[in-house]
């Protein structure tokens, strides 16, 4: 990667729209946290590649100076994995609300976490559809009344982190926008992981999920994973534990990436070198 | 029912799917196109995941061909079944060969000539084993029209050159008895018929192989895909062949992640494609939206297939046109294509890419099972003369002053991919101003719209696509055919049919279904008094194009059998059309055309 | 612009997302409504997750109003971007009430009172916050115009019943000190404008809201949806009362699992419906294919946006006609209908219900941003006369002959639920027999393509739909207008405008669009030599249709602004086409048509 | 369920279609164990509801004497949903393929596993798309060779018994073709269970996958349990043992079902009992 600026500044990476977020919207902290890591990184801007669905942190993109494409709902990860393919010089760097990436882009979660393209993925799990003001998403506490559940709602809530490693995700952490610190230190883990890098961020709806997060409650509850757990029964054990909300990595593995592996099944293809289109046509005589 | 046209052939053969049926007629058709012939073919698929009946028909001549023919010079047909299920595609002269073993009573019918085969007890005699029974079939056919002997075997050492040796022995074995079995019992008075034609030999592909090779030579850099008959063999193909000359290939979990995949490596500039059918279609309706309101390239073959839903997988259709034209949410321009035959199929394809490219849209190729899987000859040279393509990155002077969706005067913008310093900028399915930022203005919105648009016009007058259309048949004639797709062989043939009765009728068949072409549309309606529109579908999805446009009236001819139109079928359709313009019937009016709409058929 | 009219009154609220200006209007509203006033409002929505602009517009009448008006006769504006993006919809002779703290130079107009309010200081001073700023609106306009202060009163303890005492006591205090200002220092000579009207008090509902009461109403068993601008209201309304009347609700993963359940539980024999938005829409056309080829009724709702993508999410069009129509693979029918009050969104989801189950297909229901948002006042008998259902099952005497797919006159077959003893059968997306096995035969799928569509034949005939059009203006107008949806309230108003100018036109607004209501429309285009057709989109989608099945040259009147047409541009129109006549230019013809097409506006 | 004949016989589950599938598959096998558990379980036919989507293995429904839904690829499970909530009476039974279920329907799979409606999924795992003859399915093994990975196949596979537990269905298990009384067992307890039974099948494809499932390899890892594992973790292990094929119960737990979750909310919901239509109409005045 080829540098802009010996030293970027946080200013090097603001985009030109300012963020729309209401005020006290945790999307505010994951985006400080982002251009931090990016400035850490030393990421040049014009290889940053942001991808987004549609959502409050959908906007994500906008706000940062970078290329940015804001698609269409819950199909951020297959879009991305279409930009790293084709151009693995980027750093692709996808963001997420908890309804557009499991819920109606759940399906595609484990097929990107499979094929392991080296893509950071940004999950900002504020527990409710915030833009569409306040339905329930598919992380909504049990109990909690939401526009579309008035009596309360039933059933389990997702795990995201849990479900990243089943999927065998290759980097997966949980990191919460009130430890922008912390959380900054995981993006910059995770985009220097190379492979699929699958970050939980615990955020907060101020305008229509107040209960959920209330901060207090939901800082007790933190802890902080002092290491990676080497086992993967272990990582599935902790990022489920219903008591404590564990924070930090809970895998880091090395796997062949998708480039990788389009990289081995072309060499394997052009055993005797690369062919040209026409002499394909020799089959069809 | 014509008879056998000089230095021209056609052959059916019919038995069960398991019995080698596809490996004679493909043979056949590689050593004709060997020596030089032009062809074309069709097959049915079984239903069925296993057995079913399974036919393949084979036509050469010396001229080109893109019609398999409505009727066999000769039906061989392994069981009763077979027999019974093709016997009307015989011509009046034509001959039948069938396996001696069958009891019940046969068809018949005067003129016909019907030659008892053994190939079941030849094969177990003489071969060793049942399975040499195509080859037996292969030898005797061979022998009958004076096939040259020599490339056939060497094609068959080609096919089983991974086999042992030993199906190789049994294979020959099967073919001598076969040779020796027509020269001693069969008539020889066929031999003769074809004649080794001047000129180089011919490659012999199917549709989606030709679409396949045209993606290839346009430069395609990434193909993701999900399997769906009949268009799997283009992604096939690729899978094998695309790392070969430096691409990428995914398969993905649904059409969607397919569509998502072409998107972010068209946002990423990269040439990307995805082949389906008509249920991948509807899947990617919302992302074909993305793409035109993002102004990115892509291109999507559609192969289709009898529907509505699951439909008749195997089959073939027409009837995605209107899906692919408004098949989105909103105003969503797109480019839609549809190749004639073998040979189009990777010249449309390649075309796909360069309009999709310079217009900055989705492209939408439509083919149909029929033309996807059929065999037809293609010349050697086939891939010089392609579309050219225009340069695609534009980077500004000043980077700062970039506008990714600039107003211009073709509504096409600069693009400049990511990765190049300076130049970065956001895109977005909302709408937004020139610079990319959302923006809901009332004006932004609608000069936006505009904008998107007027690239459709830009395009319809590009000589990229100026003089794509077909036209053949009587200039001056006042009925008229507009057809599309595969449907164009049919079409040919029934016109030359009319002509030679004295029916003076023409037809036009555009490639580029939307946009229209105004210019070649229009010349041509202005002359024409009655228009007929061919098409496998129930509706008449052109037909409503066509009025709705030009609004003329349309006499809708609606085929959904699943299999091609028969020449006379349309045929049919232009005698009657000139019959009641000769009695002066009024024209078809107001009432006929509110009738003729959907449903009412 | 014209000037006031008798009992007539129209108020705009304008100022920050934040500051309560619905809060204002929709009190007023009911209250109006109360006092037997119709009235219809159109709000906007900031584009933005929070804060941004905001406007309210209240129209009230005598009679029944189906738009919001064009101008205002007062606008109350909290802040100066407020006046400068509302002043151009005040009438001439309206008044302006805005914050006396507003230090920047204010627009002006001859014929235009200014009054400055100071809210902020009222607020502060005698309300003791600055929330209580809207209640102080709220008794300044009461005040003005005469609205019974007492039912205001009650309205807000209804509203604020949950709240605090501190409240509701804050409130009080805000809207006394309005009154109060008022009295002392506005003019007092329009406080008799509205007087109280006979008749019953009137309800108040947004077309969301009256879509949702409509599917209770006709006896919704399921409810699958997931969340999408704007028609999220509709979810969000029967998630509360569906559960209430004995229904059950689902939120789904995405729009294909809600679709998905309608299909499962359409197939279980029950009542299921969703409601979405285009992109939703678009996502749903695979098993729209589905509904139409399993011969299963379901309901779908879709809330048009601004598009293509994701396009304008909190603005109106009306842009998914053709994808409505048209949007799915294969020839799959539907019945696609619009309502354009919200009155009508209720009574034309009952309708919908009843055709789909009839007919045993699809049937989607158009709506717009606009018209799902607006309040608007109905009838408190709104649920007397709905449409009936005919009986849903039929099941046959002999269990064994049962045919789940028979072929019949009409093409609907006899219905019968899963759980009934002996009529044990299978359907499938695939094409199938009578009996609902899978057939590929060629005649099969003629005759069963036939038979589905045949039902929309039947629907088109049926007495349900008869009637169905709006159709209203000179009867013997040579210049008439075709409008869907919610255009329809522009078109009455205009209509009326032209005719007092003394222009003859004549409009009719079908709410069937698939099938189009042929007796109805025939006669009607029978009678026009120019055709207006104003639509919310670009390309003219119900034009294409019209011209597509009555092959008339159309005069378009596209707009995508977001917003709701005014009377006076369609009026504009009106004149324009009037005045062409006058000077007889030469009709529109095949070349205008062509023009007009997609992509040449 | 109301009985139609005290002891119903095989043929009385047989459907009018004879099975279209090739010699040697192995879904006939499963047809056999479905029939047999349904014969023991005395299922009325008019009261089983079958629900497939696309693929060799969603034929299963046309040759079973029931109500059968053939529907489109991937949307078995969503369609049975909406089945089994509209009509509590239906037993339903869903046939989906490995790529029916986890390629293109696999976005479904959490959700209905969360929403627990009582509804028995058999998914035939033949490790192929046989229907399309012959591509890569997201469970084929890793350098298998299809007609869409020619070079062989990169990657994970994916292993549905274990993302089944992952997602929190409330019944779990794997069976085989091969063991016809076995998995005939599994799915009499899958339709006993209430809730979302969740069965994978291990089968085979005659003719498009021959080499991996050959059977003699496959018999020698199938390790059947001996008992249901009370605990997740251990669970998840088993599940994804990569020595030993477990075959059995992976987890039978109780939880409220969609069915009942809804009644909850609608006894809630009518604290005063049901209302009329018509009296809604008040909150609009
Ligand atoms: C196909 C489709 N369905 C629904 C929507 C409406 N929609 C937009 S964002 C959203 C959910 C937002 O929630 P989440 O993904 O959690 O993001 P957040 O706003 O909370 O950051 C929905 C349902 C859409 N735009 N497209
Ligand atoms: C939307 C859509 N995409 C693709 C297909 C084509 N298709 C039919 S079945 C199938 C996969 C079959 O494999 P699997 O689900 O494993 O079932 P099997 O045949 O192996 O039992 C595919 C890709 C389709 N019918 N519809
Ligand atoms: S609605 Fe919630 S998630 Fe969206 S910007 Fe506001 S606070 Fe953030
Ligand atoms: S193709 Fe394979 S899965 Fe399909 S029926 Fe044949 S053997 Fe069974
Ligand atoms: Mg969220
Ligand atoms: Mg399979």
């Amino acid at each position: 990667m080829e540098l802009e600026t010996e030293n970027p500044t946080f200013e090097c990476y603001l985009g030109n729209l300012d963020p729309v977020w209401c005020p006290g919207c945790g999307d505010f902290s994951v985006l400080g946290a982002f251009i931090e890591a990016a400035r850490r990184l030393r990421l040049p801007n014009h290889q940053i590649a942001l991808v987004s669905g549609i959502g409050c942190s959908s906007r994500f993109p906008f706000f940062v100076k970078a290329y940015g494409f804001h698609g269409v709902h819950g199909r951020a990860l297959p879009i991305a994995q279409g930009v790293k393919l084709s151009n693995p010089e980027l750093t692709v760097v996808v963001a997420a609300g908890d309804g557009d990436g499991l819920a109606i882009g759940g399906g595609h979660l484990p097929h990107v976490s499979r094929n392991n393209p080296d893509i950071t993925y940004l999950l900002f799990n504020n527990s409710i559809y915030g833009l569409t003001k306040g339905q329930s998403s598919p992380t909504s506490p049990t109990n909690l009344a939401t526009k579309t559940a008035p009596y309360g709602l039933m059933g389990e809530s997702m795990n995201p982190a849990f479900l990243a490693l089943a999927y065998g995700a290759t980097f997966v952490a949980r990191g919460a926008a009130i430890k922008r610190e912390h959380l900054s230190d995981l993006i910059e883990q995770g985009i220097r992981h190379r492979g699929f890098s699958f970050i939980e961020i615990l955020t907060s709806c101020s305008s229509f999920n107040t209960k959920h997060l209330a901060i207090t409650k939901v800082l007790q509850r933190m802890a902080p994973l002092e290491t990676c757990p080497e086992d993967d029964l272990e990582a599935l054990r902790l990022a489920s534990d219903t008591r404590h909300i564990h924070l930090g990595v809970f895998r880091n593995v090395k796997r062949p990436t998708l480039n990788e592996q389009e990289e081995h099944i072309r060499q394997v293809s052009q055993k005797t070198g690369p062919v040209a289109v026409g002499s394909l046509l020799q089959a069809f005589a | 029912m014509s008879a056998q046209q000089p230095n021209e052939l056609t052959l059916r053969i019919a038995g069960e799917s398991g019995e080698g049926i596809i490996t004679v007629a493909e043979s056949l058709s590689r050593v004709a196109a060997r020596m030089g012939f032009h062809l074309s073919t069709f097959r049915t698929f079984p239903a069925e995941i296993k057995g079913g009946a399974c036919m393949m028909q084979l036509r050469l001549s010396e001229r080109p061909l893109f019609h398999p023919g409505d009727f066999a010079d000769a039906l061989l047909a392994f069981n009763e079944e077979a027999i019974r299920a093709n016997f009307d595609s015989l011509r009046d002269g034509g001959i039948l060969l069938y396996e001696a073993d069958i009891e019940a009573p046969l068809p018949r019918r005067e003129g016909i000539a019907s030659f008892p085969v053994p190939f079941h007890r030849i094969a177990l005699q003489e071969a060793g084993n049942l399975a040499s029974k195509n080859m037996i079939a292969l030898g005797v056919l061979a022998q009958l029209y004076g096939f040259p002997i020599e490339p056939i075997v060497h094609l068959l050492e080609e096919k089983f050159r991974r086999r042992s040796k030993a199906v190789m022995e049994n294979n020959r074995k099967g073919l001598d008895a076969g040779i020796h079995y027509a020269q001693q019992h069969l008539p020889d008075h066929f031999s003769g018929s074809l004649k080794m034609l001047p000129g180089p030999p011919k490659l012999v592909m199917t549709g989606n192989e030709a679409a396949a090779l045209g993606a290839l030579a346009a430069g395609l850099d990434c193909f993701f895909g999900y399997p769906i008959t009949p268009s799997s063999e283009i992604m096939e193909y690729l899978a094998k062949n695309l790392p070969r000359v430096g691409g990428k290939f995914l398969q993905t979990e649904d059409e969607i992640s397919a569509i998502a995949g072409v998107c972010g490596a068209a946002w990423a500039g990269r040439r990307a494609m995805s082949a389906t059918s008509g249920p991948g279609l509807s899947l990617m309706s919302e992302i074909l939206g993305l793409l035109s309101m993002t102004e990115l390239p892509a291109v999507i073959v559609d192969s289709q297939r009898g529907g509505p839903s699951t439909g008749l997988p195997t089959k073939t259709e027409q009837s995605d046109l209107l899906l692919a034209v408004y098949g989105s949410h909103g105003d969503a321009p797109r480019i839609v294509l549809a190749p004639t035959t073998v040979r189009e199929s990777l010249e449309v394809i390649v075309l796909a890419f360069a309009l999709a490219e310079k217009y900055q849209m989705p492209a939408i190729v439509l083919m149909d099972q029929a033309l996807s899987s059929r065999l037809e000859t293609v010349d050697a040279d086939i891939l010089s003369n392609l579309p050219k393509f225009p340069p695609t990155e534009e980077r500004g002077e000043t980077p700062s002053e970039y506008k990714r969706f600039q107003l211009t005067e073709t509504g096409v913008s600069p693009r400049v991919f990511p990765g190049t310093p300076g130049h970065e900028h956001i895109s977005t399915g909302l709408e937004h101003n020139e610079r990319g930022e959302p923006e809901y203005d009332e004006w932004v919105h609608t000069i936006m719209s505009a904008k998107r648009h007027k690239k459709l016009a830009a395009l319809a007058r590009d000589p990229l696509v100026s003089g794509l259309s077909s036209m053949f048949g009587a200039e001056e004639a006042e009925i008229g055919i507009v057809a599309w797709g595969s449907t164009y062989g049919p079409v040919t043939e029934a016109v030359e049919l009319a002509i030679a009765q004295g029916i003076p009728v023409k037809a036009l068949v555009p490639k580029l279904l939307h946009p229209l072409p105004h210019g070649e549309l229009k010349a041509f309606l202005a002359s024409t008094k009655k228009l007929i529109v061919p098409e496998m579908n129930f509706t008449g999805q052109l037909a409503t194009l066509l009025r709705s446009t030009y609004r003329i009236p349309t006499i809708r001819l609606n085929r959904v059998k699943g299999v091609p139109f028969r020449a006379v079928e349309i045929l049919e359709k232009i005698q009657e059309v000139a019959e009641s313009a000769g009695r002066s019937r009024p024209e078809p009016e107001l009432l006929e055309s509110v009738g003729a709409n959907r449903g009412e058929s």
